[in-house]
């Protein structure tokens, strides 16, 4: 439909907008760190950099020329995918992020998964389970939420790994390994997504079209299933962006506890070894990551709740 | 930072080796982990969990850290090894020989070994790997010290080189047996660096197949693997070596997770073993312990005498008279750390120890440091309990590289720091990154510094005692962070390198130790750990007598 | 569910709950003394790693120190280190906010715009890249966070005062021929300042987690600080052997964010049905 | 049980001498409170039986019981409570669901909310089909098509495939119609199936309603309004607090109550009244339970439709000053970059001690209009004076000082006051306008509205959520007064409030215009409102006002087809 293409185009020039933003700002973010900016790409004064090298740099990233000159190759590098020389890799920030963002996105992607479907379980269960299944839900998604990551996964390691010894403590690969991972960051996310979808499943619940649904002659399982986690799923789809984002957030450290692969753990120790370009090289493709994933999502919304189109419309 | 080493201290020159090998190979020990039981079994995958930081690089040639060493001690080989008792035995080089000035070195090369993509192994490959030590675009920092006196390599004949050294070298051999200058493929070197780094190409048991980062790396089998070290192919003569079809190196930073992985059967070697868990696995049948302290310096605790306070030497022996160490070793440790007394590793025969020096006895040395203080001007105490001198706090930056220093010596530090302020020193702990790390030494902005700085060999301690090593490098870095200023200690080093004689080089290194010590300039913690801990499923583990990293060339799952 | 009265305000028992551990959380971050006279930096090289027991009610770590004590003690600093940066982070949103929805349309767009490419960056990266220039340490971390929520507040306070500048309530007061100041001071301002308590109040128990998070990592508090993430850090190496250690700091942790958040939703559910 | 016809459309389904449904001695609890109290009814096979109350009557409560979704946590026993024979009470879940929706068909009210605004209509209708025939898919879509060609729908084949969301008021409840309807039930349970619909689609429905219990089919219809079940209901049944109170055809309710109660509710339903006529009666007449919330005072005097009858109401004078006057004003709306007309060349005046109804459906302009009028949105063009000097368009500074002239009321008065302030506060401030009074006569003054309006002055400390709708839409009106204004703006005042709440607003409003002289401008979609209020009437339609006159004669000769059927809906 027409509306369609016209939003889709709005949204896309928006995610290019935030993209140059955030290019920006990392831009800035780099010669913000204090000392020689130079000395800063080869990893600070720890880099025990030689004269040559520093001189090598300044002539790559053009740091003698004018600040304008400098953003702009900056920008222009960026369009061509050049994000620059990361010194503690020996490699091409591209190159590494390449071979990290795919096992990032895998575990953020199964983790909103789970998130949703043990979000979804509980808040069914919860509503529908009268008052103490009630209570019992809220206290676990309180609980949930309120768990940071690196506990949680210690937490599972112990009572999956250690007391029961059916899952592995580290990733292993194939399907097994990415369970606890996945595990650690779905339940805090879950907690917030079940708080979210047990308000709305509440209000579907007591929406006038389920007594109507009632009144067909309709069952209780399929009115859930038919009518109203749909309803309950709208909001919760909505904070899919920001779940993305906190899961990659969260990836920082479940990947370093589980020794996964992933941007996270790069991240990570690109911030321990103060590898400047890495970080912002890291940090700008997750936010072209998120912005995608905003995009999806409100794609998403729009195909759960067709009232946003006609809105659009 | 790149754990430094030197070759470990012998006596002699070793002229010819093979006497000393048929002694050494008849006793194994020391490194080994544990007696091996059953006949070896061919085959299987075995997944080694490493807690060091992933190397940006697997050809050790490049930095040259400890991490890279473990991992290329699987497939890269070096000219010469150690045995169990410290002596130099052949590896691919068979034999050698020095001239009477020191100047020259000829080693003789084994014929029957080639690089696993088929070069073969020559005098011009030797040419060629020292060469890429020292080209300054390797970025060579280990290997570069170690060889740093060869000036010139002439391949004789094809199995035959000679080096060329600019001044004599007694700790030569030694140098060439660290895993830091192994031998690569001269044809694998001409690749890009970063091609290199992926995949070195060596000699060794295992080939590196496939790096993923931050997972794992996989080693394969190699097939035509016939070049062990000489005590190594004595024992297990008659096997096809190495056993093990392939080895997962994984990373594991964590060290719960790692001993989880450990416990649960996904990995069955791990390094970095906590002190809690060691203890807790003596009584676990299905996990053995392999120790292998490195050589090389002690961990220590320098005290800046570049500086006030601690350019009084009242000041710094009161410090060290404040601090109760050996508690917390013992109960930090569970008895897995032995106290040092000395600069040197304990596996180090010409190290000093001075246990009165620094056995605190807390009823008579609180009074003493209390005294030294008041001597030495801080005779006041501020409202929270800290002396005071001309209004400023005896105060103590104590930056620790977080990066370098396991969770139990950070404890450690903080117990120091809570003992300290029992006795008026403010001490200011700063857990840094490595990067900031270096920037705070650069600015000289310490007064208590611990830096695992490894070389092998007492010679360490010229690196790290000298003054010389007080002028910072270009790039801001300097060994001696104690700031020792000692013309008789400098005299002494200078000596002791440059001697050939044992008994002379004993003898001087240990009135350098001496003054160290009783100057207190530093305070002795323990050896550098190292401890690992594998299955009771892997027979034939052992240490490396040269830089003791594991070795799974004989290495094999029981099942 | 079972309710309590207290004053005649109606409380739910989690509530109730909620709000006596909060208040026993302020006794703790202003007063510690009095809920553990000890001191959470006191060494004791024999009683390291003793178990929970009744000298020792959470047992002790590495050093011999009382986890009871330094948990209660580590109350003032994780509080404060929360309080900081929700302030700093609300702060900045209330700026943004307000900018964005009370503003002309074209600074709407601006505001809005900035706000949109900061959400862009996820929280912890924001402050990671924050920490990379400044470098680590508890302050920088505590900024870092601070920075990080704000463009999700700035979010929800622009969208509360879109929907209250447009509420009938604000016709009916312009109508009355209010003008936009006052009306903004007396009716926006106030049903907005509602809301953003309850943001805080959700808010601080994030914090606390997120500059937790940063200390376990080993870039927040500086040790031996009894900061709840950093001891957290500190006691999951021992994990396999010693559980007390990570348990009752990350108890802790979880029962704040808990508390904060129970309290956070009373007061919205009681905004919300105007009582 | 006194009628049984019309069986001949499903012979053999209907047992004649037994009412499809029957019930006897119903009681509803819940959490022991008696929601409904021993009610009995019967419906026969196309038999129209209405339920009429006011919110709270008990009256869904009964309707819903019959299918066995009275509520969460409701008790329901009653001596015999039979569906076509089946004893509802004692059915299992499986039969129960097959009774609902196969025997009984509900259609509820506002079925905007009632169907699942993410599903097409058309599978809201098959889903029934699904769970009642036999059909195949095919079958069903066939079928679903010709069940909204059924009830009225045209495209019935798109409207199949479009959204709640996408349907007009009236589509939307046709299509709920033929959802309660696709299983051919015996009995169709229509809870306030026309609220919220403007007049000319409610006669539709209606009709619909009408044309079903002419094929045989039994309906139970609820509703608020008792001139909505006026020409459909064979019997009526007038419920309050969960008693049926009086029985008997339309027509012996309507002319002769015998309850007070029924006597009430004909007395406030304000269609075909003449202006002017009261429509509450006093307060010692009404049933103590059914009046609004506590503190709430009756609204003065009864009057007497002669007494009431003043010189200002009855005709055309047109020599009553002008107050307001507005010229060709129009607005357009940009959405999404589309244009939307809101007002297009709008022009009438106001004049003191009149009003001015303004009728039309939802979306025509009304609001919009009402929004210019008070200047609180600028004209693309033409113009609003007020007391003949220039009103909008004028900065907003230049119209502040005049603000206090005119006043409005909203018909949400909930959300037009700050929920943080009490009622004392949304009066103050009304009062003063920024000035600073002394306390203690704004206090007076306070108490003073309080009293005009009819509302105790101890409401002062409440709050308005915790008042009744008719007590706030009461202190809306004593806000709008305290500027002691020349000109209100009645925006729907009464349109949420049920139908004796609604009288006693509409007779405040109109004694207050008397007391002060005050100008009206009456927005409505309830034509009966309208015409018992307006001196004149204007109806809009698309952002025009089509007719526009006398209130008495403006549908006389009405020419415009829309005005054409709400007049007709009038006569329904």
């Amino acid at each position: 439909m027409p509306g369609n293409r016209h939003w889709l185009l709005l949204r896309a020039g928006g995610v290019v907008f935030v993209l140059w933003a955030a290019a920006t700002i990392t831009f800035f973010a780099l010669r913000l760190v204090p000392g020689d900016p130079a000395e800063a790409i080869l990893g600070g004064p720890g880099s025990q950099a030689g004269p040559e090298a520093l001189e090598q740099v300044r002539r790559e990233y053009g740091l003698d020329q004018p600040l304008v000159v400098q953003y702009l190759t900056y920008l222009g590098r960026l369009v061509t995918g050049d994000l620059g020389q990361s010194y503690s890799l020996h490699k091409p920030v591209l190159t590494a992020i390449g071979e990290q963002f795919g096992a990032t996105l895998t575990l953020a992607l199964v983790s909103l998964v789970l998130a949703w479907a043990l979000a979804t379980g509980l808040a069914a269960w919860s509503v529908r389970g009268g008052r103490v299944a009630w209570a019992i839900g809220s206290g676990l998604e309180l609980v949930a939420a309120a768990v940071p990551h690196f506990w949680l996964a210690t937490v599972l390691i112990l009572f999956f790994s250690l007391t029961l010894g059916i899952l592995p403590p580290v990733s292993v690969p194939g399907p097994l390994g990415i369970v606890l991972p996945a595990l650690t960051m779905a339940i805090p996310l879950a907690g917030f997504l079940g708080q979210v979808m047990r308000e709305s499943l509440l209000t579907a619940m007591e929406s006038p079209f389920v007594t109507t649904a009632r009144a067909r002659g309709e069952s209780e399982v399929r009115i859930f299933w038919r009518h109203t986690l749909r309803h309950a799923a709208i909001p919760a789809v909505g904070l899919s962006g920001w779940a993305f984002g906190s899961l990659i957030s969260g990836a920082v450290v479940v990947e370093s506890v589980f020794a996964r692969q992933g941007l996270g753990r790069s991240l990570l120790s690109a911030v321990q070894l103060r590898d400047v370009t890495l970080v912002t090289g890291i940090v700008l493709v997750v936010a072209l990551a998120y912005t995608v994933m905003t995009l999806v999502t409100d794609l998403a919304d729009r195909v759960i709740d067709p009232r946003t189109r006609a809105v659009a419309e | 930072m790149p754990s430094r080493r030197f070759s470990r201290p012998r006596a002699a020159v070793v002229v010819t080796a093979a006497v000393a090998l048929l002694l050494a190979a008849c006793s194994p020990g020391g490194g080994t982990s544990g007696e091996p039981s059953g006949e070896p079994v061919t085959g299987g995958t075995l997944t080694y969990a490493s807690g060091d930081a992933e190397p940006s690089c697997l050809d050790p040639h490049v930095g040259g850290n400890y991490p890279q060493a473990l991992i290329a001690t699987q497939y890269l080989e070096s000219l010469v090894s150690l045995d169990e008792d410290g002596e130099v035995i052949p590896w691919l080089a068979t034999e050698w020989d020095v001239s009477d000035d020191g100047l020259e070195w000829e080693f003789t090369l084994r014929d029957d070994v080639t690089f696993t993509d088929g070069t073969p192994f020559d005098a011009e490959a030797v040419a060629a790997n020292i060469a890429h030590v020292q080209d300054p675009a390797t970025a060579s920092s280990t290997g570069y010290l170690a060889l740093a006196k060869i000036k010139d390599v002439v391949a004789v004949d094809d199995h035959l080189v000679r080096l060329e050294m600019s001044a004599p070298d007694s700790a030569l051999l030694e140098s060439l047996s660290q895993v830091w200058v192994a031998m690569e493929s001269p044809k694998a070197l001409e690749r890009s660096q970063e091609e290199n780094c992926a995949a070195p190409v060596g000699t060794g048991p295992f080939v590196v197949d496939t790096w993923e980062r931050q997972d794992s790396v996989t080693l394969v089998r190699n097939d035509d693997y016939n070049s062990p070290p000489a005590d190594v192919a004595e024992a297990t003569e008659g096997s096809d070596l190495p056993y093990l079809d392939s080895i997962v190196w994984r990373f594991i930073p964590d060290s719960a997770s790692r001993y989880a992985a450990l416990q649960s059967g996904e990995v069955q070697v791990i390094d970095n073993a906590q002190p809690d868990t060691i203890r807790s696995a003596e009584s676990d049948d299905a996990i053995e312990e392999l120790d292998a302290p490195r050589p090389g310096a002690a961990n220590r605790i320098e005290l800046n005498s570049g500086k006030a306070p601690f350019d009084d030497e009242r000041v710094r022996e009161a410090f060290i008279r404040s601090v109760n160490v050996d508690d917390g070793i013992q109960s930090l440790f569970f008895g897995t750390a032995e106290r040092s007394y000395s600069p040197l590793s304990s596996v180090e025969p010409l190290g000093l120890s001075l246990p009165d020096l620094f056995t605190v006895d807390f009823t008579v040395d609180t009074d003493a440091a209390s005294d030294l203080l008041d001597d030495a001007g801080w005779a006041e105490r501020d409202a929270d309990g800290y002396r005071v001198k001309d209004g400023e706090r005896l105060s103590l930056d104590f930056p620790v590289s977080t990066n370098q220093s396991i969770p139990a010596e950070q404890s450690l530090f903080e117990q120091i720091q809570a003992d300290a302020k029992t006795a008026g020193f403010e001490v200011n702990l700063q857990p840094l990154d490595l990067s900031s790390w270096y920037g705070v030494l650069a600015e000289n902005d310490y007064d208590l510094v611990s830096a695992p700085y490894t070389k092998v060999g007492p010679d360490v301690l010229r690196i790290l005692y000298h003054s010389d090593s007080i002028t910072p490098a270009p790039s801001g870095y300097f060994a001696n962070l104690a700031q020792v200023d000692d013309a008789e200690l400098d005299d002494l080093l200078t000596q002791a390198s440059a001697t050939s004689d044992a008994d002379e080089r004993a003898a001087l290194y240990e009135q350098a130790q001496q003054i160290i010590l009783e100057g207190y300039y530093i305070l002795p913690l323990y050896d550098q750990q190292n401890h690992f801990l594998r299955s009771s499923t892997v027979q034939g583990l052992r240490a490396m007598p040269t830089v003791s990293t594991p070795t799974f060339a004989g290495a094999w799952l029981a099942p | 569910m079972s309710r309590a009265r207290v004053g005649g305000l109606r409380f739910t028992v989690a509530e109730a709950v909620a709000a006596v551990f909060l208040l026993l959380l302020v006794v703790a971050a202003l007063w510690p003394g009095l809920l553990a006279p000890g001191d959470p930096l006191a060494v004791s090289h024999a009683d390291a790693f003793q178990p929970p027991s009744l000298a020792h009610l959470f047992g002790t770590d590495e050093s011999g120190r009382d986890i009871y004590t330094r948990v209660v003690h580590g109350a003032s600093e994780s509080l404060r280190i929360g309080v900081l940066a929700t302030a700093i982070g609300i702060g900045l949103a209330i700026v943004l906010g307000f900018v964005a929805g009370l503003g002309p349309r074209w600074l709407d767009f601006g505001t809005t715009r900035v706000v949109e490419v900061l959400f862009a960056f996820p929280g912890l990266l924001l402050a990671l890249l924050f920490i990379v220039v400044t470098g680590p340490g508890l302050l920088s971390s505590t900024i870092a966070v601070g920075l990080a929520t704000a463009p999700g507040y700035a979010r929800i306070i622009r969208s509360q005062v879109r929907r209250t500048a447009s509420a009938e309530f604000i016709e009916a007061a312009r109508v009355l021929g209010r003008g936009r100041l006052w009306i903004t001071a007396r009716h926006i301002l106030p049903n907005v300042t509602a809301a953003l308590f309850v943001l805080a109040t959700l808010g601080l128990g994030q914090a606390i987690i997120w500059v937790s998070s940063l200390s376990y990592l080993g870039l927040g508090a500086v040790p031996p600080a009894a900061e709840w993430g950093a001891m957290l850090a500190a006691g999951r190496t021992y994990i396999a052997n010693f559980w007390w250690m990570t348990f009752f700091p990350g108890l802790a942790i979880v029962a704040s964010a808990a508390a904060a958040t129970v309290i956070g939703r009373g007061i919205q559910k009681r905004n919300r049905s105007g009582a | 049980m006194s009628r049984v016809e019309g069986t001949s459309a499903t012979p053999g389904e209907a047992v004649p001498d037994r009412p499809v449904l029957d019930v006897r001695d119903l009681v509803v609890s819940f959490s022991g409170r008696r929601v409904v109290d021993g009610v009995s009814l019967q419906v026969a096979a196309g038999e129209c039986v209405a339920i009429v109350g006011e919110s709270g009557s008990g009256k869904s409560v009964t309707a819903r019981s019959v299918v066995g979704l009275a509520g969460e946590g409701a008790r329901v026993s009653a001596a015999r409570l039979s569906v076509a024979g089946q004893d509802v009470l004692s059915l299992s879940g499986r039969r129960l669901r097959k009774l609902r929706g196969g025997t009984v068909g509900l259609i509820a009210q506002d079925a905007l909310v009632s169907l699942d605004p993410l599903r097409p209509v058309g599978r809201e209708i098959a889903d029934t089909l699904a769970l009642h025939t036999d059909l195949d898919a095919a079958a069903r879509r066939a079928r679903t098509v010709a069940l909204l060609e059924r009830v009225g729908l045209p495209d019935a084949e798109l409207r199949a495939g479009q959204r709640p969301g996408q349907l007009s008021g009236g589509q939307r409840q046709r299509a709920l119609i033929a959802a309660g309807i696709a299983a051919d039930p015996r009995l169709v349970v229509a809870d306030e199936p026309t609220t919220a619909l403007d007049q000319p689609v409610q006669a539709g429905v209606l009709r619909l309603l009408g044309q079903l219990r002419d094929e045989g089919t039994g309906v139970l219809l609820i509703s608020h309004d008792l001139s909505v079940v006026l020409g459909i209901a064979d019997r009526v049944l007038v419920m309050t607090d969960g008693v049926v109170v009086e029985e008997g055809t339309p027509a012996e309710v309507f002319e002769r109550p015998g309850h007070p109660y029924t006597r009430k509710l004909v007395d406030a339903v304000p269609a075909g009244r003449p202006r002017g006529e009261s429509l509450s009666v006093s307060a010692g007449a009404l049933p103590p339970s059914a009046g609004p919330g506590v503190g709430e005072r009756s609204d003065g005097r009864s009057k007497s439709a002669d007494t009431a009858t003043d010189s200002t109401f009855d005709g055309t004078d047109a020599g009553e000053r002008v107050l307001v006057e507005a010229r060709g004003l129009s607005r357009v709306f940009h959405v999404g970059g589309r244009e939307i007309v809101a007002t297009d060349d709008v022009s009438f005046t106001l004049r003191a001690g009149r009003t001015l109804g303004l009728v039309g459906e939802s979306g025509s302009g009304k609001s919009t209009t009402a929004r210019l009028l008070l200047g609180l949105e600028h004209p693309d063009a033409g113009e609003v004076a007020l007391l003949g000097e220039p009103w909008n368009p004028l900065p907003e500074a230049r119209r502040r000082p005049r603000r206090h002239l005119i006043g409005a009321v909203f018909q949400d008065a909930l959300s037009s006051f700050d929920p943080r302030w009490t009622v004392g506060a949304v009066l103050a401030d009304a009062i003063t306008r920024g000035r600073s009074l002394r306390p203690g006569p704004v206090r007076a003054q306070i108490a003073d509205l309080l009293n005009t309006v009819g509302l105790d002055p101890a409401l002062a400390t409440r709050r308005p959520l915790h008042l009744s709708g008719g007590q706030r839409q009461r202190v809306s009106v004593a806000r709008a007064l305290a500027a002691e204004p020349r000109v209100l703006v009645l925006d729907e005042p009464v349109s949420a409030l049920d139908v004796s709440v609604q009288a006693q607003v509409l007779d405040l409003l109109d004694r207050l215009q008397r007391e002060r002289d005050l100008a009206y401008l009456l927005i409505t979609h309830d034509l009966g409102v309208a015409l018992h209020m307006s001196d004149d009437l204007a109806v809009m339609q698309e952002g025009r006002i089509i007719e526009q006159g006398p209130a008495s004669t403006v549908f006389e000769d009405a020419e415009h087809p829309y005005a054409r059927q709400l007049r007709d809906a009038v006569r329904l």
